[in-house]
């Protein structure tokens, strides 16, 4: 188990950690706003992380750079289809709720 | 000068597509007359060469057998392209007259669509390019149905691409499981490995079963009336004469080429049992249905039948009784296409005078409009059987063959099957004698129209005096040589 | 090698997926999945057999299931063009004959 | 360990199967499909397939996912009835459950026979591949020796654009485009764009030598119009017939230009000669690509919401 490996299985290890908690702050996060800004921030950091530890075991420098231009591109995606989907729901005017309350008291705190 | 010939039958009606698709709509007619008339042409100087030289093979692209994709003229594939294009000519000329100019516009580019899936399946000898050539003679049978743009030709199209694509996918499945097991598409090279071990057993059972279905055989057979009884007159003249005589082509040519050996008896006797019930069924229900034209989607059906009935007939023991099998089955195609192509632009016709579907309107009909019923009638006789007709010498042969092989049970289905295909022609016939006290409301269908439906009918009628020709064709080639 | 054997199984469980999903379903955008479904494992039987046979990567059935998937993309946007036609005219997501015991 | 791996794609695989044939809910089983899309082109690279895993990506789940997305959305909200509970009783659930199982018996029957091909076409592609003027073997038997079976595909492309086309006919092509004026979408679009541009023409020319070809590069082209019409801008395919069909055309009637010059050179259709054949096939992939694009491209856009109110019922 050479350092390489050791760091490679750490990183890759804790992107894989991140990835859970984006795809954990979905399902507890009460309404779409606070779940895209789970999905779009832990899954980015989440991908950049493996995206490193692919890096330390690659051969060609020139393969390294099209591992992180694969990175930069999906943060930029997600970051637009993030604000899409949020600048979609504020046109449905989807309110904002806080985590404990019930769907109707949202609607009629609303009107 | 043999890779031009060979290749022309798919290239001159692709041409016509694009073309058609590219040039304003005044210019189809101009552009119909000449590619069919190409075709025409290329299809006689073929027929000449193979009557000279026999069957002839070239793989495409110029490379060796297992690579490339093998093109192949022999008797049957001669007969069915002149078939189609025979047909097809005069589908097209009665759709001249007989479409708005609007639905004409979109009619050219599906026929020659058509036309390129036919003939790319009458002459190809390699499994995956049928698929590919089946795949697209089903969207364009469908895009032509749903031309009628109403309630019902949208139902009927998206019922007839749902049993297609469930058709074609079993087609692929097993071409899947005989490539695994052979390592080969081409159908010659396939024919001298073939041996039925149980992957190629389910290869073509799901084969069988997937041709069956886009040949609307009885228990698969659901989505054929309503297409070929609502949609436009020309659209149900080529989907019944010509779309699913394709898929029964490839099922003919899979059953000639691949060597059953003992087990072909069983095979041929299950595919005859549902030959035999689809005839009885069809038959049955063209009997009491009260839309003209639903009657002879339903007796398409019935002959259908028929045509199943070549495989039981087959014999590997008595090689006469084989020969006849096959000549008559194809002299029953061959009468069919025509026949049907007449009987359905008559029907539409007859719809045309007295614009009503039901079939209590055709009263008084033979006195003021005897020329349409005259087609109508002829085309009944070749496809009852009554002697002079093509269908006659057809089901003869089909006769005969059963009565040397002492198959009885084919022999009755076949007697049978013909009493009640007359029965419901001349229960067509029996209304138009009605006398009516309105005299002549009908309207007058334009000339073109009645004298298309009735060229088809006489031509069904002058293959019985002309089937030897066709014999002498099939005879040629010895079948078993691909 | 026999990795290529286990991927025909899962072709072949994805076939009896598709052709439950095919017969049940009325819906016919559901039934349009199936179909999908049902020719995504047909292609995996074409190429993961193939290849179980020749022992190697066989280059024919991978050109077959490219032309395969494009066929399957088309026939899936005709039949969506259809269906959305049938519903403009009828309001209904089911042929007619399906509709009674929705 | 590489069992395993495969084992774990699969339970996944068919999971996403399953879910995706049994939710109620249409919107929730087009999802689960694009997954199964997803997952699929991971199994294809298992299968050492790449050229599958990309068209796959591309096509089965990318073009096939939208064109899904947007029939679903043009459909009514689905009322979630209670579908298991009334699933059961339907006759049509055990007619479809019995001919499942049935199929997949006479499938694994048939599957693990030992099989052992006498004929094997993997070494005269090889072998012949210099005479095909292009090194990937894949791209060799696409548009070269079974040039056919490529020249009847494009032509079923057109087909089914023709009936697209067909079906909107009787109310001339005025589509309006989706309003998403959204600025942060127009300014990521003169960076999206190009790269997929670049993306598709780097796809066609990598064709010839490693995995890519004319279909996975028409479904990135495709996905750059796709992504160009629904930022809200109007192209000019809207109100001319002509632009649509010359587009669509133009691929298969450069490959028929070809196979028929190659017709009078040599004897055989589309048999380039030897000299000509890595050009020849570079000239017809370009068209095919943009061909393709612009029929994937045209099929989204045909398929948009269909006005009711000016579908008469007119019958024949």
């Amino acid at each position: 188990m050479t350092a390489v490996m050791v760091a490679q299985s750490i990183l890759l290890i804790t992107g894989a950690l991140f990835f859970c908690i984006g795809s954990l702050g979905l399902l507890r996060f009460p309404d779409t706003y606070s779940r895209i800004h789970a999905l779009t921030k832990a899954d980015n950091l989440g991908l950049g992380l493996i995206v490193l530890a692919l890096i330390l075991n690659v051969d060609s420098f020139a393969l390294a750079l099209k591992l992180l231009l694969i990175w930069a591109l999906v943060m930029l995606a997600s970051a637009l289809s993030g604000h899409l989907v949020a600048w979609q729901a504020n046109n449905l005017s989807l309110a904002v709720r806080q985590p404990n309350e019930s769907e109707q008291q949202v609607s009629s705190a609303h009107e | 000068m043999m890779g031009v010939a060979i290749s022309m039958p798919v290239i001159l009606p692709l041409l016509g597509a694009i073309i058609s698709l590219l040039l304003p709509a005044r210019y189809n007619n101009r552009i119909a007359f000449i590619f069919m008339l190409g075709l025409v042409v290329n299809a006689a100087w073929l027929l000449m060469h193979f009557s000279a030289q026999g069957p002839y093979q070239q793989v495409m692209g110029g490379w060796t057998l297992p690579l490339g994709i093998a093109l192949r003229i022999d008797a049957l594939a001669i007969i069915f392209s002149m078939m189609s294009c025979v047909v097809a000519s005069v589908c097209g000329f009665y759709a001249r007259f007989y479409l708005r100019a609007k639905q004409l516009k979109q009619f050219w580019p599906f026929f020659w669509f058509l036309l390129t899936a036919l003939n790319t399946i009458w002459l190809s000898a390699d499994l995956f390019n049928l698929y590919v050539g089946l795949e697209l003679l089903t969207f364009s049978a469908v895009g032509l149905v749903a031309l009628g743009q109403n309630k019902h030709a949208l139902a009927a199209a998206l019922r007839y691409l749902f049993a297609a694509l469930l058709g074609s996918m079993g087609y692929l499945l097993g071409i899947a499981l005989l490539y695994a097991q052979f390592g080969t598409l081409s159908l010659s090279q396939l024919s001298d490995a073939f041996s039925l071990t149980t992957t190629s057993a389910v290869a073509l059972g799901f084969m069988f079963i997937g041709l069956m279905m886009k040949t609307a055989v009885f228990p698969l057979h659901t989505w054929l009336p309503p297409a070929h009884g609502g949609s436009l007159t020309p659209v149900s003249a080529l989907l019944s004469a010509l779309v699913i005589k394709a898929s029964f082509y490839i099922l003919l040519r899979l059953w000639m080429a691949l060597p059953f050996g003992e087990n072909a008896f069983v095979i041929g006797s299950l595919m005859g049992t549902l030959g035999g019930t689809a005839i009885i069924w069809g038959s049955w229900m063209a009997l009491n249905q009260t839309q003209l034209k639903q009657i002879v989607a339903y007796s398409t059906l019935a002959q259908i039948g028929y045509f199943m009935l070549i495989f039981p007939l087959f014999s590997y023991s008595d090689p006469t009784a084989n020969q006849y099998a096959l000549h008559g089955g194809v002299l029953m195609l061959l009468s069919h296409a025509l026949a049907k192509a007449g009987m359905f632009l008559a029907a539409g016709n007859l719809l045309i005078c007295t614009n009503k579907t039901d079939l209590t309107s055709l009263a008084g009909l033979s006195r003021y409009r005897p020329l349409n019923i005259f087609a109508f009638g002829l085309a009944g006789v070749s496809i009852m059987g009554l002697p002079p007709s093509g269908g006659f010498n057809g089901k003869w042969l089909l006769v005969q063959s059963a009565l040397m092989q002492s198959k009885w049970v084919w022999l009755i289905i076949i007697l049978l099957g013909s009493l009640l295909s007359a029965a419901y022609i001349f229960k067509v016939f029996s209304y138009t004698y009605l006398e009516t006290k309105a005299g002549d409301k009908f309207e007058q269908p334009s000339a073109m129209l009645e004298w298309s439906a009735l060229s088809l009918s006489v031509l069904s009628i002058l293959l019985g005096f002309f089937s030897v020709w066709v014999l002498d064709l099939l005879t040629l080639a010895e079948m078993r040589m691909p | 090698m026999n990795s290529y054997l286990i991927f025909s199984y899962a072709g072949v469980a994805l076939c009896g997926i598709g052709v439950f999903g095919f017969i049940f379903h009325s819906h016919l955008i559901k039934r349009l999945i199936a179909f999908n479904i049902l020719s995504n494992g047909v292609f995996l039987i074409l190429v993961g057999l193939a290849q179980n046979a020749q022992k190697q990567p066989d280059h024919l059935p991978q050109a077959l299931v490219l032309t395969g998937i494009v066929v399957a993309v088309a026939a899936t946007a005709l039949a969506l063009v259809l269906i959305k036609q049938w519903y403009a005219i009828s309001q209904q997501t089911t042929l007619p004959e399906d509709q009674e015991h929705q | 360990m590489n069992e395993l791996i495969d084992l774990a794609l699969i339970a996944i695989l068919l999971f996403m199967a399953l879910f995706s044939v049994l939710s109620a809910v249409l919107f929730k089983a087009i999802i689960f499909f694009i997954l199964l899309g997803l997952m699929l082109a991971i199994i294809w690279i298992r299968l050492d397939a790449p050229d599958i895993a990309l068209a796959e990506a591309a096509i089965g789940a990318g073009i096939t996912g939208i064109l899904f997305l947007n029939a679903q959305a043009q459909l009514p909200p689905q009322h979630t009835q209670a579908y298991t509970v009334s699933m059961c009783k339907q006759s049509r659930f055990w007619f479809a459950l019995i001919a499942s199982l049935s199929t997949m018996i006479v499938l694994t029957l048939a599957v693990n026979q030992p099989l052992n091909p006498t004929i094997s076409i993997n070494q005269p592609i090889i072998e012949q591949l210099n005479a095909s003027g292009v090194e990937h073997p894949i791209t060799a038997i696409l548009l070269n020796y079974r040039s056919f079976d490529t020249l009847l595909e494009i032509a079923v492309l057109v087909q089914v654009a023709v009936i697209a086309l067909s079906l909107r006919q009787h109310e001339h092509i005025k589509i309006h485009s989706p309003t998403l004026p959204n600025p942060l979408l127009h300014a990521c679009l003169t960076l999206f764009l190009p790269m997929l541009f670049l993306v598709s023409m780097y796809l066609l020319w990598a064709g010839a030598s490693q995995p890519g070809g004319a279909f996975q590069a028409g479904s990135v082209l495709a996905a750059a119009f796709i992504l160009f019409y629904l930022a809200g801008f109007n192209t000019p395919i809207n109100n001319h017939e002509l632009y649509l069909k010359f587009g669509w055309v133009f691929g298969l009637s450069v490959f028929l230009m070809v196979g028929i010059l190659t017709l009078f050179t040599g004897d055989a259709l589309l048999a380039y000669p030897l000299e000509f054949a890595g050009v020849s096939i570079f000239f017809i992939e370009f068209a095919v690509t943009l061909s393709i694009g612009w029929i994937l491209f045209s099929l989204f856009v045909l398929s948009q919401n269909i006005s009711l109110s000016n579908v008469k019922e007119n019958n024949e």
